[in-house]
């Protein structure tokens, strides 16, 4: 039993003693001060590491076997990235509201989730674009396809958990724990791409995948990778930022209606 | 044994709804929660079951054994009685009172028969749950408490339903379960007779969480 | 504990039969294919233990809204949570209760829709050993959803959509472990190994999910 | 009625938000399948509408549980039929209201996994047709099972117990014209007008078997 | 307008509940219906609302033009307000009282805050239902029968869960409903002040059917 409320002598909330950074930013006001400064340089930095980016990306040379269509791998590679580093971010934060019990863990994961969801869509159809001219078909159930179609299904379901209940404290704690178990399927998708694949992956997968990979595409690709972490970081905050002024906003609705 | 709460406070949906509350209860005392409507009878009753957490303060139930000050462990001695019956429809009384009984694992309770006949109701043994009517469903439920022998009955409006017979028959249990050494905390609108009870008058609170403390709401 | 298992299984039995209707909607389910799919015969064969599987996770997937929601409703959850049992043991065991009132009637009726779906007696025997393997599993997790969609008021088909993608694995190794005994160059062993450790953990973490879940019933 | 037709879209919305939810087990039920019966596009793309087909069946009928069960618990059922509006009308527009908000998306949703499962872009859209056309009848044949079910504590799968064997027909009939639409020879208007006759006769058979169930909605 | 029973009996799950009763309400009338618990209130309610059938006997509301010796048509021109609230938890309390008003097509009622007002719960208005108290739901509750205008309001323990207070506001409600020219007929255990009202005290029987007569039971 815990009371991280007020300041009752009990409390076993993050120690006041200790002003660390984190616990400063356990202060949501701070952190959206400090969120807030954040975001316009999170920004440019995107923009430009995303130009740049691009621009590599366009001016690679055509591979002799895949053509034009190898410029999607600039964009897929890192949504699919992407998609698995939100996920882990969000497991992290499950760890943060179940374990630290930092306040700001459960708005953290709430507002990753529509981000992951969309990388990991994006991650899918981009896929599936290449997969068409290159396997002849949009769409294949090999290990690494579907497992990163499992991943799209947790992150909708855990919108859907969210959407559920309506009270966000409530929602925490389940919240947080459906996450830590989906998390299984990281892994999955990482390491098992021949756990269970009937159909076979095609080579023109594995041959990146080994580091031999041109730096003609290499750097490009790096670089986008970096602008897509930008990209996330800037999403996440701002949304976080969204999410404690919702909860502002219920909070004052609540205040108004029990008067 | 002595039930005690020092200071404790709950919230609510991000309100605080029970601020402050004090009290100690020896055996054989009773207590009775007063209030209007909303004003935070029902809240107070499931914090000391341990069924909501303390926002502030500490609970104790002295001589129990271990864990007496922790509500998550002590309310294993504690009845609670709300405002569901916890009966299941399609099981006839005397088979939810018998789970009822084998299940919390305290012996020394009544008899179902007994039980029943105390709430005058021995007719209703083999009846499923569902066929009764409101207040005898209630009753039903006042038995829970008796086949299962625990010192604090905690009641939120017990005898809500019940025919002014039948309240009368349910203060007099009470006043049994004290003189036997027990504690009962009630909640409850209309007098229930227990005599020389404490009162513990529930005001309306207006008091919301300022800032960010909302972060921490009611399940931190 | 005992007291628990018996007014489970009492419940189950006595109200809407539970056990009789997860087999209905097995049967139903297993009806259904032939008709959407065509009614070739060794098509239906070769894919009769897939549709028996994906049925009986259905069936056994269905039949877990109320596990905890009923308990809630009636009040009877806080009673629950304030006796001196270990929370994760009396979830343990409505699990077990819901297991054997939904689960293994599905197994005991597969050998009759393995016959209408043209599957082979060795192939009904595996489904029937799978299944008994991983059913258990598919309770597990889905009690710990059961937990989460306790508090709501519609949650049946959220306990569905948090527990099927977990399940896959279950399902993955049910059936190729039924391959595996039934084309020759597939194991069925190992599969069948890895199928029962999913059940083990499952079995430890999904009440022990759903316990978390429940602790603080707080509304 | 336009209140009601409002009422029953918000608290779908809100609380549990069905709409979501029945897509989203659509969409699990539907990777489950590829899973099950492996990965062959070729056989998937065969049966590919018959697996869009049961998917939309089970997610319509599985949302059905509470149309009339959480009227009847929270005492609202009582109201209703107490009001002033023909009963059948009732049950028309909640079930209108159910449809718009878990059957429609169920179609909307059905190109992306119409993909996934290597259906052809005519496939697709022969598909949409036929659950556009066909899925009202579920819920209307659904709604009668519903208001049996709603005196019943556990009601979700007696509910698609009762309504998959009459359902079946449109089942059939649906596949039929997608398979038409596919196939050369076979014809797709034909089974397609059949279709849209069961729908608009389980239109008018449906709430009526519901009204009479609810009528004396004596406990 | 009056509201006559003539010895209507009423079984229930193979027992006569009620037998032989017989009132007759005019304009501006009441009606307490009191006795034990299991004696038979509820049920005679829900058959004057035509919830259950009668098993002898006929009611009528006579003035209401066709259909006025037939529940099922006439029981449009009554407000029932049964153990259940018939509110949603999901929506807020605004949304859940507007409902009943549209869906009831009766013009006339009070405006959904002047109804809250009368129950003195102005601040509730944009809450979620769940997120009230039992006695604040029972007062919202009551709202509904102020914000349709109906002739007959029918109430089974409608102040189970209020405060004193909200007791006796009620209580105004019923006295100013009567004074408008409405008929209210209430099953309760407590006394609900209404002045100069009719009592009807049931006995709880004792009568199964005997030989084949069970065979029409309640839904014949
Ligand atoms: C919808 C279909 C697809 C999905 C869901 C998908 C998913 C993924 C994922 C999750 C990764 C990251 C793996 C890791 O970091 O270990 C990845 C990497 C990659 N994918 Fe895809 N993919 C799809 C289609 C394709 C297609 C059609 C191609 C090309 C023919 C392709 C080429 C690659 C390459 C080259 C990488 C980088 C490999 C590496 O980092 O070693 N993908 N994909
Ligand atoms: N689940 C909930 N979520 C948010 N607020 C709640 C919840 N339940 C109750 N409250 C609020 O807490 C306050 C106290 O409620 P509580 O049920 O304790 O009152 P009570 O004294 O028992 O009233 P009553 O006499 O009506 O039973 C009320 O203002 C209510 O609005
Ligand atoms: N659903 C039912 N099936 C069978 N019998 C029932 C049912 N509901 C009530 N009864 C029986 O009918 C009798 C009268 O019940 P009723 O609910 O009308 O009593 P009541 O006067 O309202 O009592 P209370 O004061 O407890 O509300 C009781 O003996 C009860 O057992
Ligand atoms: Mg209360
Ligand atoms: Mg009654």
């Amino acid at each position: 039993m815990k009371g991280p409320m007020s300041s009752a002598p009990n409390t076993q909330s993050i120690p006041q003693a200790s002003a660390s950074w984190w616990t400063r930013l356990a202060n949501p006001t701070r952190f959206m001060a400090l969120a807030g400064r954040l975001i316009p340089w999170l920004a440019a930095l995107t923009l430009i590491a995303g130009a740049i980016g691009l621009y590599l990306g366009f001016s690679a040379p055509e591979d002799y076997q895949q053509g034009a269509t190898v410029q999607i791998m600039f964009i897929h590679v890192p949504s699919a990235w992407l998609a698995m580093m939100c996920y882990s971010v969000m497991s992290i934060s499950a760890l943060g509201t179940l374990v630290w019990r930092h306040p700001l863990a459960d708005v953290s994961l709430r507002a990753a989730a529509p981000i992951g969801a969309a990388f990991t869509l994006l991650a899918l159809i981009t896929g599936s674009l290449w997969g068409k001219p290159m396997w002849g078909t949009w769409w294949v159930w090999d290990a690494r396809l579907t497992s990163v179609l499992i991943l799209f299904l947790i992150y909708l379901g855990l919108m859907a958990l969210s959407r559920a209940i309506e009270d966000p404290v409530q929602a925490a704690k389940p919240l947080a724990i459906v996450t830590l178990v989906g998390f299984v399927n990281i892994p999955i998708i990482k390491f098992s791409v021949d756990w269970w694949n009937t159909l076979h992956q095609p080579a023109s997968v594995s041959r990146f995948g080994r580091p031999t990979l041109d730096a003609v595409f290499l750097y490009p690709l790096l670089t986008m990778a970096i602008a897509f972490t930008l990209l996330f970081f800037t999403l996440h905050l701002m949304n976080m930022r969204n999410e404690i002024l919702a909860r502002r906003i219920r909070v004052m609705k609540l205040k108004q209606a029990g008067n | 044994m002595r039930f005690e709460a020092d200071s404790i406070s709950v919230n609510r949906g991000l309100r605080r709804v029970v601020q402050d509350v004090s009290f100690s209860l020896g055996e054989g005392d009773a207590l009775t929660v007063t209030g209007a409507n909303g004003a935070g009878k029902s809240t107070l009753l499931r914090a000391l079951c341990g069924l909501l957490p303390l926002a502030a303060g500490t609970l104790r139930l002295a001589g129990v054994g271990e864990g007496e000050d922790d509500p998550l462990i002590f309310r294993e001695h504690l009845h609670y009685l709300g405002p569901q019956n916890a009966m299941k429809a399609a099981l006839s009384v005397r088979e939810n009172l018998a789970f009822w009984r084998d299940f919390s694992g305290s012996s020394g309770g009544m008899a179902i028969k007994a039980a029943l006949n105390a709430v005058e109701l021995p007719h209703v043994a083999d009846l499923p749950y569902s066929y009764l009517s409101t207040g005898m469903k209630r009753r039903v439920a006042i038995c829970r408490l008796l086949v299962s022998k625990k010192p604090v009955w905690i009641v939120d409006e017990p005898t809500s339903g019940l025919d002014s017979h039948s309240s009368e028959l349910f203060s007099g249990l009470c006043r049994a379960h004290c003189a036997d050494g027990g504690i009962v905390i009630a909640a409850t609108h209309l007098p229930l007779g227990l005599g020389k009870a404490q009162t513990l008058e529930m005001k309306t609170l207006f008091t919301f969480f300022e800032g960010d403390e909302f972060f921490d709401g009611e399940n931190a | 504990m005992g007291a628990l298992l018996s007014r489970e299984i009492r419940v189950a039995l006595r109200a809407g039969s539970g056990a009789l209707m997860g087999v209905l909607f097995f049967l139903a389910v297993v009806t259904v294919f032939p008709f959407a799919i065509g009614p070739d015969l060794n098509q239906l064969g070769r894919i009769g233990p897939a549709i028996l599987w994906i049925g009986a996770l259905l069936a056994s997937l269905l039949g877990l809204d109320r596990l905890f929601a009923m308990e809630r409703e009636d009040g009877a959850l806080d009673a629950l949570v304030m006796q001196p049992h270990p929370l994760m043991a009396v979830i343990l065991v409505k699990c077990l209760a819901h297991w054997l009132v939904s689960g293994l009637p599905l197994i005991l009726a597969t050998p009759l829709f393995g016959i209408m779906l043209n599957v082979s007696p060795l192939g009904i025997a595996a489904v029937m050993a799978t299944l008994a393997a991983g059913t258990p599993a598919i309770t597990f997790i889905g009690a710990a959803a059961a937990a989460v969609a306790s508090a709501l008021p519609r949650g049946g088909l959220l306990i569905a959509v948090l527990t099927l993608p977990l399940v896959i694995p279950v399902l993955i190794f049910g059936i190729t472990a039924t391959n595996g005994a039934l084309y020759d160059p597939d194991p069925f062993t190992a599969p069948f190994l890895i199928l029962l450790a999913l059940t083990l953990f499952a079995g430890v973490l999904g009440p022990l999910a759903a316990s978390l879940m429940l602790r603080h019933s707080a509304e």
